[in-house]
């Protein structure tokens, strides 16, 4: 351990006592280890910069050793987990760079803000790798659309996604949007970047060089969001109440100039390191390139730029002010980085140095405030690993069926296709500009985003996906599900899938049911990932989604990314001419377990999800791609929630544009033998694809399948105005007019009036 | 008695509001000086069936309170004139 | 070669497919600053789209101070090609080099989706590679689009024929054609000399096959065309 | 002198305002009754260093001729307190 430093406190600030230890979250056996690690009690600035890097966001106590089980490496990994954002290999020396990110809880309290804001920091990690961010995709869980307090929250956070990435110029490629009661007042915003750069340009967060200078780059230092992750409760005085935590406002036109200044100074070569001040603002980004680096700091908060007259260096360090970076440079570089920052209308202020003793040292105005042992303070939190069971609710709910038997095929499809969660999204994307950049091959409303890499031949496909109520049932099961639903997502494209981000999105880890919830997805997600040859790169944890009411369904959402070779063969996922032959790849068992079909029509959660065939969906993935670059696909979409009639609904409904629909006739007959109706229209059985190919080509798709080891069914035909669906002596016909005005109007119905707030937060 | 009704809604003092530092800025690159503390908000006005200039300003309240004002980033300021 | 200069201001966020557009119709394009006070001998000029200062207080408000704006005016004054688009546009109305301005959408939302719209003329800088009454599909993404005048404006451009896009409905459609409440469903207008030139949806996004269609290229290629001309003349 | 100005952008009179519009739409779908005329526009408050109030509100008109309102759009009212 370094030497022992001594910090006194800044004027007039609190005592530490037993009840301010409290409010900043810190447990007794915290407390205990920072007065062993300084030897002394801390000072209130200490303490709040104790309270910040160890609070579970910033430490990862609950979930490290459980995220350390992630597979992480891969030829095509440049950077794995650990800095800003993932960074993978491309070809020709290209590079993607993503990351996803969380802002649940500020949404919850001002949606449009906290969206807006979510998407400015994500895009913010993904910049300072060097890359220029290129697409943006977001996930969203809100409790349902009657409630009016849930389509204000939905209005404002879409509102908000939108608005951000619009200015600042970056498409919004692809998302998703669920609907579920137990995101009522936990609604989940997680947002996702993806940036561009050569590999050679790729910049890092590690500080180092002795005397090396910190520089405070871009908006001025506010007393926004202060305490955000740590002060719950106080006395509601005039003085605290002037202390409030402020909500943080976005601002993206700054977003944009801190955007093209932080990329001019890493591909000029002109500073060490880089990082965004997030959540814990000068806090984090500080002390963590610090401790990646090895090397101690000093900052001096009087020399940081605020906002407002007479912050104290405790509200400078927990300020969670937006669009500000952290920069290490060495000091003969000030001049030149001044230059850049103001050709984009920049301040670039030094506020610190990079020093030999190890030391996370703050002063203010020459009196030293805070002297923490840096590594120490960056690794040294306390780690738990609670508990883990599974509650007997959850298992009796895994062995649940329903009772009540359905209002038949015809009417079930049209019920899921008018169900939020499976209805069209174009409400949503149409507020995010979709082509900006000029480079986009698939805008949102195909399976995956489609973007093409600068001017080059090759593209990367891009998704968010998670079936929470699959990991509801069974988190293994389902974490497994979520990585195979966006591989699919993505190899529907024709895309390769490379690999994840994650955003592990749950309620309070304290508890032995979440946490097994929490252990047993992560265990599904590695295993997958592992399978698929795609590592983790990377992500986010958000726990805590939890109010009286209960907790959220836990909800890790998958982010990935895959490689398009040749961008000319992108797939998209609707039929495309009359005429064309429909094939069903993939084995179909007809499970009903947590489908949507119980959930949305039978108003039942429950059974046990489908077990995930890792094989088999690994094997789907490889096929779709040689089938796309040999181009015999006209189309294929993936089958997920509503199973198979949903898939074929979707297909024959078109894109959000489309003027022209296709019907399609399609006998079951010769494969459908041992499930019911039900379950082979709405079960959800993975590994499956809907795809349409010229009928000259079914022969050798089907071969081609074969030698991938999975069934190829021809299923019939496109063509007419009608989805006709045989089985035996059975059928089902639907207008495909009809379904689509269903499906594109069910969510813009439910949000014709939105009014009330509902009472505020 | 009709009356009409201005609302004044602001950005909460403390929060950043990017839309005054812009025209701040461009007030003072057009030359203007002496100008601070920018704010923009929402300015709305309406005409009001209500029984006295008091009634109508305590439904306004009640508009803003439910609707016109988000009570987590904004204030509001109610002004009365009988027609 | 036509040199074509595509202005940034801080906000700017399309100038780089504009740009490409620009060399894919075989003109020479040229990045110029919003500080900048003349435009390096361009022919033509290009606002590109974006959210020129951020677009607080109203889209293109501040952009019309930037120092080059005093160039593009007088190259607009010397019947030069100027063309504004999406931001671009507002900022040429803000300038009041087009009459009119554009407002907030009326659904109150941004929209981002692909448009029909009819190329009223082809008498125009960028419109002369299309046939009159052609109809194509472009994108917009605009949260303030929806064109207004006053009335005496508008029967003034009507009757001069000064309109040069409109959002027209096309069969099968199931969105309202006309995406932002803009009066007589005006997507861009001109000037008298069909010069200068503005309007809202975005022709360089769909301007390469690689995308799935390339409606917006002729834009360009017409752009690079007449402005060679007007060199010659 | 420092005083405060308030100025009130407001769509001009005969022009439709869609969010007067929705506002009107949604205050009756709360309720409220007895509404009419709903306008929305922006409220800019600024603190200003001038001569005289005559002198601030001859200073906010040109701010607003200039920059603040759009004359094809929009009208402007000010209103000019002493601190
Ligand atoms: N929040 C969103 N933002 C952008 N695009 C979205 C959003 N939600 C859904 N989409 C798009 O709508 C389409 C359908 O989404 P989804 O129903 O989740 O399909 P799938 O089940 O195939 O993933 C996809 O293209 C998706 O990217
Ligand atoms: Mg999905």
């Amino acid at each position: 351990m370094t030497t022992v430093a001594v910090a006194e406190p800044f004027p007039g600030e609190r005592e530490v006592t037993d009840q301010v230890v409290r409010e900043h979250k810190l447990n007794a056996t915290e407390y205990r280890a920072i007065i062993a690690l300084l030897e002394r009690a801390p000072t209130l600035t200490e303490l709040g910069i104790f309270s910040a890097l160890w609070s579970e966001h910033c430490s990862y106590k609950h979930t490290k050793p459980v995220l350390r089980r992630f597979p992480v490496d891969g030829p095509q990994v440049v950077q794995g987990p650990g800095e800003n954002a993932g960074v993978l290999r491309l070809p020709e020396g290209w590079a993607v760079a993503f990351k996803i990110e969380s802002h649940n809880h500020p949404s919850a309290v001002e949606p449009y803000q906290g969206a807006a804001t979510g998407v400015g920091g994500i895009l913010r990690d993904v910049f300072t790798m060097g890359a220029r961010p290129v697409a943006v995709l977001n996930s969203l869980r809100l409790g349902p659309l009657d409630d009016p307090r849930n389509r204000y929250l939905f209005a404002g956070i879409v509102k908000g996604v939108g608005d951000y990435g619009n200015c600042v110029g970056i498409p919004t490629l692809a998302g998703e949007v669920c609907f579920a009661p137990c995101y009522t007042g936990n609604p989940l915003v997680n947002a996702m970047a993806v940036g561009l750069l050569r590999e050679a340009d790729l910049a890092t967060a590690r500080a180092h060089g002795v005397g090396n200078i910190l520089l405070a780059v871009g908006a001025k230092t506010g007393r926004d969001g202060i305490h955000g992750a740590s002060f719950a409760s106080e006395d509601l005085t005039a003085e605290s109440e002037k202390r409030r935590p402020q909500v943080q406002v976005g601002d993206p036109f700054t977003e944009k100039l801190l955007l093209e200044a932080s990329l001019a100074l890493i591909t000029g070569g002109y500073i060490i390191a880089i990082q965004d001040m997030g959540a814990a603002g000068l806090t984090s980004s500080s002390a963590e390139m610090a401790a990646r680096g090895g090397v101690g700091v000093e900052v001096d908060t009087s020399k940081v730029p605020t906002r407002e007259p007479g912050m104290t260096p405790y509200e400078i360090m927990l300020s969670e002010s937006q669009e500000r970076m952290l920069v290490v440079a060495a000091p003969h570089r000030l001049d030149a980085i001044r230059a850049v920052c103001r050709q984009w209308d920049l301040d670039a202020t030094p506020i610190g140095h990079v020093t030999d003793d190890g030391i996370f040292r703050v002063v203010h105005d020459g009196r030293v405030v805070a002297a923490i042992p840096g590594k120490e303070l960056v690794d040294g939190c306390p780690m738990y690993s609670p508990p883990a069971v599974e509650s007997d609710a959850a298992k009796n709910r895994r062995a649940f069926a329903p009772m009540v038997s359905g209002p038949g095929c015809s009417v079930t499809l049209e019920r899921l296709l008018d169900a939020p969660t499976i209805a069209s999204k174009r409400w949503v994307f149409e507020q995010y500009d979709g082509t900006v950049r000029g480079g986009s091959v698939m805008p949102p409303g195909g399976d995956a985003g489609v973007l093409r890499v600068a001017d080059t031949g090759f593209g990367i496909a891009m998704t968010v996906d998670c079936n929470a109520r699959h990991v509801l049932l069974d988190p293994y099961e389902g974490g497994k599900g979520a990585v195979a639903e966006a591989a699919r997502n993505i190899a529907c494209t024709g895309a390769q899938p490379l690999g994840i981000t994650d955003c592990l999105n749950f309620g309070n880890p304290e508890k032995p049911e979440i946490y097994f919830q929490f252990v047993e997805a992560c265990r599904g997600i590695g295993e997958a990932c592992r399978t698929f040859g795609t590592p983790v790169t990377g992500g986010n944890v958000s726990l805590y989604n939890q109010n009286p009411v209960g907790a959220i369904d836990p909800t890790p959402t998958i982010g990935m990314v895959g490689l398009l070779a040749d961008v000319t063969k992108a797939v998209p996922s609707h039929f495309r001419m009359p005429g064309d032959a429909i094939l069903l790849l993939g084995e179909t068992r007809g499970h009903l377990g947590g489908s949507a079909y119980w959930a949305e029509v039978l108003d039942t959660v429950g059974g046990a999800p489908p077990p995930v065939n890792l094989t088999a969906e690994h094997g789907l993935q490889r096929l779709l791609v040689a089938a796309a670059d040999r181009r015999l696909l006209r189309s294929a979409h993936d089958l997920s929630d509503g199973g198979l009639a949903v898939a074929l609904a979707e297909c024959c409904i078109g894109g959000p544009w489309a003027t022209v629909q296709f019907g399609a006739d399609v006998d079951l007959g010769r494969h459908a033998d041992a499930a019911s109706d039900e379950g082979w229209l709405f079960g959800e059985d993975g590994a499956r694809a809907l795809v349409s190919c010229d009928p000259a080509h079914v022969a050798e798709l089907q071969r081609l399948a074969h030698d991938h080891g999975l069934p190829c069914h021809y299923l019939g035909l496109t063509g007419g105005s009608d989805l006709i669906v045989r089985r035996d002596a059975r059928s089902w016909r639907w207008s495909v007019a009809r379904l689509r005005a269903i499906y594109v109007d069910a969510i813009p119905r439910r949000m014709a009036t939105v009014t009330a707030r509902n009472g505020a937060p | 008695m009709m009356v009409h009704v201005h609302v004044r809604i602001v950005p909460r003092s403390g929060l950043l509001d990017p839309q005054g530092q812009a025209i701040e800025h461009a007030l003072s690159a057009l030359g203007f000086s002496g100008i601070g503390d920018v704010r923009v908000g929402k300015a709305i006005e309406l005409r009001l069936d209500a029984a006295s200039p008091a009634a109508a300003a305590a439904t306004a309240r009640a508009m803003c309170d439910r609707l016109l004002a988000n009570p987590v980033t904004e204030d509001f300021r109610i002004e009365v004139e009988p027609e | 070669m036509t040199c074509v200069a595509v202005i940034r201001f801080p906000g700017s966020n399309c100038e780089a497919e504009t740009l490409a557009a620009v060399v894919r119709a075989g003109g020479d394009a040229l990045l110029v600053d919003y500080r900048d006070t003349h435009l390096h001998h361009a022919d033509a000029v290009i606002l590109p789209g974006g959210f020129a200062y951020g677009d607080y207080l109203r889209s293109g408000a501040i952009a019309r101070f930037a120092p080059v704006m005093q160039a593009v005016k007088a190259l607009a004054d010397a019947g030069g090609a100027v063309v504004g688009i999406c931001n671009g546009f507002q900022v040429l109305c803000e300038a009041r080099l087009l009459p009119g301005a554009l407002q907030r959408n009326a659904q109150q939302r941004f929209v981002s989706r692909p448009v029909d719209v009819r190329i009223e003329r082809n008498d125009t800088v960028c419109t002369a590679d299309y046939d009159v009454g052609e109809v194509i599909r472009i994108p917009v993404a605009h949260g303030e689009g929806r064109y207004v005048a006053d009335p005496a404006t508008l029967t003034a451009l009507e009757a001069e024929h000064r309109v040069l896009l409109r959002y027209v409905p096309v069969a099968g459609s199931d969105l309202p054609h006309n995406p932002n409440g803009s009066l007589h469903d005006i997507a861009g207008i001109c000037n008298a000399a069909g010069t200068v030139v503005g309007f809202m949806p975005h022709p360089e996004r769909l301007a390469d096959r690689v995308l799935g269609s390339d409606a917006g290229q002729r834009f360009f290629s017409s752009l690079v065309r007449s402005a060679r001309v007007e060199v010659a003349a």
